[in-house]
């Protein structure tokens, strides 16, 4: 794309410096798309300073001060972990740039550092994961669980976890973590930890495949039918996210559930950047319409996913 | 016949001899600035003279890694467990003084001495033991991201502790607003290391001795040098060097993130190899890793100012903006040989 | 003088995997004296110095020193103990400068810091003391390796140590820095220093020892003052046979060229800016050419660019009278050029290949990766060339760096008659070659020549050349002086002679 | 005029000394396997057949390494030359986006599709690769910057093709059976990996590139010296190492039926490398092991098993990992294994003891 050299503070628009996290992700790629393409087509932006800190919270530091040194209007940060912005962040509050957190959130302590964050909440959509859970198997004497985490250590795998184990907990749901292994939000690593449990342990006693994300969820259903059982029927299967190749996977009867986080919010995103450059009065958290699917809603859903 | 005298002049010219071997280094500066100026052509702000202070802010855990493994490289090894040590450094310091509620003053020199303990047992199993270095400090590198991960799966706040608000407290040069700029603490202590490695390297014994055996492990045993005190040095050096990494990452984050880190051995050799010290050891100066790390902060730098690079094409340049770098070191550096040949 | 031994060694036994390199063997050495110790290649003498100076630890068998009974794990503590060596193969860091590599490990100080103004200046001073005059702050790599070697010494003599080692310094030198070390190691002596002394030229070693110690494969023959042993009795000992000396080997039949032939190899005007001044000389074939000259005159440079070794930026050569362009070693190895470089540990032999691997490699490289040499073919001519050149030990599964000296040498030389070049380049073929394998490797030129091989034979003993040559080439700085052909030029003074006038005259 | 000599030679030295060096990691990976057998039983090693394809826990993750062996199979090639390849991950990433996104531009079942596919990647691949060896040989850039650059901006190019997604392919193409199918029971990533090794093992064995490529990296100026084409056998090694990472890519994206660009097959250069250096074969250049190579990579694969198996969480993998690295390295090393039993062999005859300030093990 022809990048505007000008930029700089010109008075035909703003210019916003947006620190991505990385391209981890099919998720993540069209979450950056969205907002590349919103600031794009808005004319209100007059350029967008994209950065991929390829998920080194030392590189968004970085990035951070490149934009301030660079006096962009404001900044948007997609924060790979939640804690060690305090300095960076006040940088900025001293250069006068307003913060927007997109996506993940930061420590309660730094809450005033930022104006506002918009973004999923992780922790519900474990939650909403783990009521669906609870109800489906409500007649069951113990349900077998089988989760597949994300990278071991990143948030949305402890969150996404957390919240699913908070519900299951909470309601004294009676269930057994038959198995966890991290398949680092892969299909690799999703297919690899599946082969492997399949094959020394068979799928007998497990019930449900929690998969923190599609790609884990969808390598495992490779796994599944190829060790000659029905994903979705012999085992039930929920899968976070929501991308195409997840309700393809769902209209095909392959899984079960699917907890929405919906990485399209860059129109919503520039809507709040312009809000927030005039200093208007904004939410502290500006949630990301979410949803989550069950079977029969997935033919319905397909058509309108955007990634 | 009275006995004549041999005098033999060395094939290359004496007048550049003391140059040649700074002709790679002196290509690394020339190139670096040449980015410089092109990215003040190019970019608004870019004359900010903040910029090259915050390369030394972001950078200043790598530089002061890169040191430690500029000591290894030179010595003909290499360490790759310098970026889970520093994880781990940061982590410990984190759950001591957090969860174990012990003073930071206790826990940071406890972590500085555990660095360099581990460092010296990686040295003392490559020396004695004759294992290869790759090997030994790869385990390293799983060992600590292990060990890192098992102390705390989450992130970590320590901005409790005082002690580590001091690290980013800055000192002024000038006014920020007309052409001054600011440097944190943990800037100085990344200059610390630098020139005391510098001098370590090139007026010590220990120093010579660690070229020596990059030179050639055999001959520098043969000739007596103290070999097996210098492998296990330089690797207790590096170890050091990654869990100061680690304080100074402390430092700047306040707060510990057991991924940090990942892939950080990686920068820190190429910084070091891109700063004209050769893999194979011995010849190299700690001064070529300072502008190692430049070049590659500099690049990340023009790319956020570029600002309009897709993820995949941020790499693509980056990965061309090496690439010609390097080509241009290695004609400049060879033309540079040919002229003195 | 000699009262209390300072070294005692008795029933040292040392194995290698599949070599017992050393089996008891006994050597004693005393205050001041001078001790010589002889054999062939790869009887155990680096072996024996190594195995007392902490480089091995021996299998079997008691060290005393001074009457204690040690046992030093590393060269470093040796030389703590007072034993400064010189290790066969140059072992010196090529990376650091001349002045490091004197003082490595014992810099001057000021305070914990290396002063390098004093360490500059008390290396000029050291080298100009054996009459070596130098770039002290020039890396080592940038000096040939007899410099290197000479810089080894000074460096061992400087060490004050009540034992020196030297094995074979002299190997690479040339007569006038062997007086000179010679002198430096009597006035050493006369100060009380015991020295261990191997060579393989014998009228060193009865110039100066006063003892000395005879191995053959690895075992002890007998301790000798040298007054006592004549030299065809040692080296009877030595070899465990009668032989002829040296010295009966006559001087080779002058070969008698057809008029005018069309030189084999031509040069003219060759030349290598900083190497070698440009030059003419032509080849023929079954002649051989002796280069002539002082330590760093340019021979090995000369012989580089005729190998193809290195690029020449002036002149050109010619191959059969066609030009060649794009003149490389692999090239010249494709028209029958062979090489055998002066730096066998760096230039000739890959250390950790075998030894018949090693000795194929010129010839598999001229066939391609793609048509190997068929593995009966193969061993079938190893097995010849071990037999031929006797190379001990005589297993071609050895790597290379396993062999003695002398006999990786022997394989180096093997590398290139497997291909039976039409010219061979030999940069000194008989550094610390035995006396046996000398008069081996001589008569050997003298017979490929005769069977119509052009060689071109690099040595810094006069004599060799000599002996050899039908034409001698001069070089002086690095620049050829003058071809001597006449017969009556053939003498050591006559090019002693050509050196020092033509020199003086410009 | 050969004398007899009494000094005893070793006798059929090479083959013994190769089955020593392999006989350290042969342990360890039957340590491994016990384990495994331990915990769930004799079905871990035996196959069972299913679905027309050999199945079992140890047959898959036979089938999981192939893409590991192959790579490291080329690295073999690539270290011996006194080199590293760090670019081979990036090359697997983008050999997988070509492959899938040429399908996915095309007939999906169409055989010929698939097959060109498959070429355009693995030439890309060597393309890519013979441009590392062309850095490292021509232009005297250390291999590990060479293929550095290529290490960061491979993976780009391979976003760049798939634009940032995951294309995948349907799962009745053809293309999938590559990662998926099997020919008579035996699943061809298998069959690759078996093809692959023993064609790597004809042609430097029964040629003289092995050789040629130990003496280049034993020793390059010699190797110059001797006439070898020291140059084109470094850039054939590099071009064969991208080849066999394209490969490995492909294997990988057939068996998902997808191309991740962005982490596909990410670290596992430095698996790769490690599973070369537990085969045998060290950094230093020069001899190498292939066989070795190939237990190496049965090691890693059977240890990623082993902790699932053994039911340890994920934290735990990472230490796991650097155990057994440890364990293997110290049982290679013959001074650790001296080390170890001095205590049981005092009183040699013949040692005395030391009188000036020893060091802990004896000098190399
Ligand atoms: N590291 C080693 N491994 C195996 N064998 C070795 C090793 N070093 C020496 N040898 C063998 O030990 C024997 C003695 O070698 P040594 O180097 O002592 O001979 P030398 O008398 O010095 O011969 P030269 O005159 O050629 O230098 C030789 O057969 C040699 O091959
Ligand atoms: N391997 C080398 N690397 C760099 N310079 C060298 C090398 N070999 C020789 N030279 C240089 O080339 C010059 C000419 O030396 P050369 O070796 O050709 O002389 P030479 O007559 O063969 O003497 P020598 O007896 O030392 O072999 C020397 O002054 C030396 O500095
Ligand atoms: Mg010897
Ligand atoms: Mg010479």
């Amino acid at each position: 794309g022809g990048g505007d050299d000008e930029g700089g503070g010109g008075s035909d628009g703003l210019v916003v410096g947006f620190a991505q996290v990385g391209a981890e992700s099919a998720w993540r790629t069209a979450n950056s798309d969205s907002v590349r393409d919103s600031a794009d087509a808005d004319d209100r932006i007059a350029d967008l300073q994209f950065v991929d800190a390829q998920q080194q919270q030392e590189k968004q530091i970085e990035a951070i001060r490149n934009f301030i040194t660079q006096k962009v209007d404001v900044i948007v940060l997609a924060p790979v972990v939640e804690t060690g912005w305090t300095d960076v962040l006040t940088d900025a509050e001293q250069a006068g740039i307003p913060v927007i957190l997109a996506d993940r959130g930061i420590e309660e302590a730094d809450e005033d550092l930022y104006v506002t964050r918009i973004g999923s909440d992780f922790v519900e959509e474990g939650r909403k994961a783990g009521t669906w859970t609870v109800e489906e198997f409500a007649e069951n004497e113990t349900t077998g669980i089988l989760q597949l985490e994300g990278t071991v250590g990143s948030a949305p795998a402890n969150d996404r976890e957390a919240g699913f184990f908070e519900i299951l907990d909470g309601e004294d749901f009676s269930y057994e973590l038959v198995d966890s292994q991290s398949g680092d939000f892969t299909a690799e690593g999703g297919k690899a930890v599946m082969e492997t449990f399949i094959s020394t342990h068979g799928l007998e006693d497990i019930d449900l495949l929690y998969a923190h994300n599609d790609e884990m969820g969808l390598g495992a259903i490779q796994a599944i039918e190829e060790a000659g059982y029905e994903p979705g029927t012999d085992i039930q299967i929920i899968i976070v996210d929501g991308s195409k190749a997840g309700f393809q996977a769902g209209v095909d009867g392959k899984l079960n559930y699917i907890v929405e986080c919906n990485p399209v919010f860059g129109d919503q995103l520039m809507d709040l950047v312009v809000q927030v450059a005039d200093g208007a009065d904004v939410e502290k958290f500006t949630p990301v319409v979410e949803d989550a699917f069950g079977v029969d809603e997935f033919e319905a859903e397909l058509p309108n996913r955007q990634f | 016949m009275s006995s004549p005298t041999l005098t033999e002049r060395p094939t290359r010219s004496t007048l550049f001899d003391g140059l040649s071997r700074y002709i790679p280094i002196g290509a690394t500066v020339a190139l670096l600035a040449a980015m410089y100026l092109g990215g003040i052509a190019n970019y608004p702000n870019f004359d900010n003279p903040q910029l090259i202070p915050d390369l030394f802010i972001g950078n200043a855990g790598l530089l002061i890694v890169a040191v430690g493994m500029t000591f290894v490289i030179l010595s003909g090894g290499i360490d790759l467990s310098v970026g889970s040590v520093m994880a781990f450094s940061t982590m410990a310091c984190a759950w001591l003084t957090v969860e174990a509620g012990l003073p930071a003053s206790i826990v940071v020199p406890a972590v500085l001495v555990f660095g360099v303990l581990s460092g010296a047992f990686t040295g003392a199993i490559i020396h004695y033991f004759n294992v290869q270095p790759f090997i030994a400090t790869l385990a390293g590198l799983f060992l600590y991201r292990g060990l890192t991960l098992q102390i705390s799966d989450h992130d970590m706040s320590i901005r409790d502790i005082d002690f580590f608000s001091w690290g980013m407290q800055r000192i002024e040069f000038g006014d920020p607003r007309d052409g001054g700029f600011s440097l944190p603490y943990i800037s100085f202590i990344a200059f610390g290391v630098v020139i005391l490695a510098f001098i370590v390297l090139h007026y010590t014994r220990f120093g010579r001795s660690v070229y020596a055996v990059g030179g050639s492990e055999q001959s520098a045993l043969l000739m007596g040098l103290p070999v097996a005190r210098t492998k296990v040095g330089v690797y207790a050096i590096s170890g050091f060097c990654a869990a100061l990494g680690g304080v100074v990452a402390a430092f700047y984050t306040k707060s510990a993130n057991p991924l940090a880190g990942v892939g950080l051995e990686l920068d820190a050799i190429a910084a070091v190899v891109v700063g004209g010290t050769l893999l194979t050891g011995g010849a190299g100066f700690v001064l070529g890793t300072v502008a190692g790390v430049m070049v590659m902060g500099m690049l990340t730098t023009i790319i956020a100012f570029q600002g309009n690079l897709s993820s995949w094409w941020a790499r693509i340049v980056v990965g061309v903006l090496l690439l010609a770098f390097i080509l241009l070191q290695r004609v400049l550096a060879r033309s540079g040989e040919k002229r003195k040949g | 003088m000699s009262d209390e031994p300072i070294v005692q060694m008795t029933g040292i036994t040392k194995d290698f995997t599949g070599v017992r390199a050393l089996d008891g063997v006994d050597f004693t050495l005393r205050p001041g004296e001078i001790h010589a110790i002889m054999g062939e290649n790869g009887a155990g003498k680096s072996t024996l110095i190594k195995v007392l100076t902490g480089v091995h630890s021996p299998d079997a068998g008691r060290i005393l020193l001074d009457g204690e009974p040690v046992r030093f794990n590393s060269p470093g503590h040796a030389q703590a103990g007072g034993i400064a060596t010189v290790y066969q193969e140059v072992n010196l860091t090529e990376n650091l400068s001349v002045a490091e590599n004197l003082f490595a490990g014992r810099e001057p100080r000021l305070g914990p810091f290396i002063n390098f103004r004093a360490m500059r200046r008390r290396a000029k001073a050291l080298l100009s003391d054996i009459g070596v005059d130098l770039n002290v702050a020039a890396p080592l790599s940038s000096y040939s390796i007899a410099t290197q070697q000479l810089v080894a010494i000074a460096r061992a003599v400087d060490i004050d140590a009540k034992v020196l080692i030297l094995d074979e310094p002299t190997s690479s030198l040339d007569r006038e820095e062997v007086a000179v070390l010679l002198r430096v190691m009597r006035s050493l002596a006369d100060s009380g220093c015991a020295m261990v002394f191997i060579s393989h030229f014998l009228d060193q070693v009865y110039e100066i020892c006063d003892r000395m110690t005879v191995l053959r494969n690895g075992t002890l023959v007998g301790e000798w003052a040298t007054a006592d042993l004549p030299e065809n009795e040692l080296i009877g000992h030595m070899l465990g046979r009668e032989v002829e000396t040296l010295d009966a080997l006559d001087r080779r039949r002058p070969h008698d060229r057809p008029a005018q032939s069309t030189p084999l190899v031509s040069a003219a005007g060759l030349g290598r800016k900083g190497a070698v001044a440009p030059f003419d000389l032509d080849i023929h074939e079954g002649e051989v050419i002796g280069l002539a000259g002082l330590l760093g005159s340019g021979r090995t440079e000369t012989a580089r660019l005729i190998a193809g070794a290195d690029r020449h930026d002036t002149g050109t050569i010619a191959f059969d009278g066609r030009r060649i362009g794009g003149h490389s070693p692999r090239t010249a190895a494709a028209r029958g050029i062979g090489f055998c470089p002066e730096n066998r540990k760096t230039e000739g032999l890959v250390g950790d290949l075998t030894v018949a691997e090693n000795m194929i490699l010129a010839m598999q490289a001229s066939r391609g990766w793609a048509r190997a040499i068929p593995p009966a073919r193969r061993s079938e001519l190893v097995a010849e060339f071990i037999d031929k050149l006797d190379i001990r030990p005589a297993n071609p599964d050895l790597p290379v760096r396993h062999l003695s000296g002398g006999n990786q040498q022997k394989v180096l030389l093997a590398r290139w008659m497997l291909i039976e070049p039409r010219l061979l380049i030999l940069d000194e073929p008989t550094r610390g070659i035995d006396v046996g394998a000398k008069a081996d490797i001589q008569r050997l030129v003298a017979e490929l020549s005769d069977a119509g091989m052009a060689v071109l034979f690099i040595s810094a003993e006069l004599d060799e050349v000599t002996r050899l040559s039908d034409r001698i080439a001069v070089l002086r700085d690095r620049e050829l002086i003058d071809i001597l052909h006449e017969e009556s030029d053939m003498t050591t003074d006559r090019i002693v002679d050509t050196i020092v006038t033509r020199g003086s005259a410009e | 005029m050969n004398l007899a000599s009494p000094v005893q030679t070793a006798g059929g030295g090479r083959a013994s000394a190769y089955f020593k060096r392999l006989m350290w990691p042969l342990i360890v990976l039957a340590a491994l396997l016990i384990v495994n057998i331990a915990v769930t039983g004799f079905d871990f090693i035996v196959p069972s057949v299913h679905d027309g394809r050999l199945g079992g826990a140890f047959v898959n993750i036979l089938r999981r390494s192939a893409p590991l062996l192959l790579i490291a199979l080329g690295m073999t090639l690539v270290i011996a030359t006194k080199g590293i390849d760090l670019s081979v991950g990036a090359v697997y990433a983008i050999g997988a986006a070509i492959a899938c996104q040429y399908i996915l531009n095309g007939d999906q079942s169409a055989l010929g599709v698939v097959v060109t596919a498959v070429t355009l990647a693995l030439a890309i691949a060597a393309l890519i690769g013979a441009w590392n060896g062309a850095m490292v040989a021509y232009f005297g850039v250390q291999p590990i910057v060479a293929t550095l650059i290529l290490m960061i901006a491979g993976r780009g190019i391979a976003q760049l093709i798939t634009g940032g997604q995951i294309p995948s392919v349907a799962d009745d193409s053809p293309f999938v059976s590559i990662g998926r199918g099997a020919i008579a029971t035996v699943p061809v990533p298998i069959i690759i990996g078996v093809a692959v090794f023993a064609a790597l093992v004809l042609l430097t064995r029964t040629t003289a590139l092995g050789m040629l490529l130990e003496s280049v990296g034993g020793n390059p100026e010699a190797s110059r010296l001797a006439g070898i084409r020291a140059k084109g056998i470094t850039v054939l090694a590099y071009l064969i190492a991208g080849i066999c990472a394209g490969l490995a890519g492909i294997i990988g994206a057939a068996n998902l039926g997808s191309a991740d660009a962005n982490n596909g097959g990410l670290w596992i250069e430095l698996d790769a490398i490690l599973a070369v250096v537990i085969g045998g074969t060290t950094l230093l250049g020069g001899r190498f092991f292939l066989v070795g190579t190939t237990i190496g990579v049965a090691i890693i694969g059977t240890l990623e098993v082993t902790i699932i198996n053994v039911g340890l969480s994920s934290q735990w993998q990472f230490t796991a990992k650097a155990i057994v690295v440890f364990i293997v390295a110290m049982l290679q090393s013959p001074e650790f294994r001296a080390w170890i039993l001095r205590p049981f062999r005092t009183g040699r005859p013949g040692r005395t003891p030391a009188a000036h300030d020893p060091e802990k093990a004896p000098a190399k």
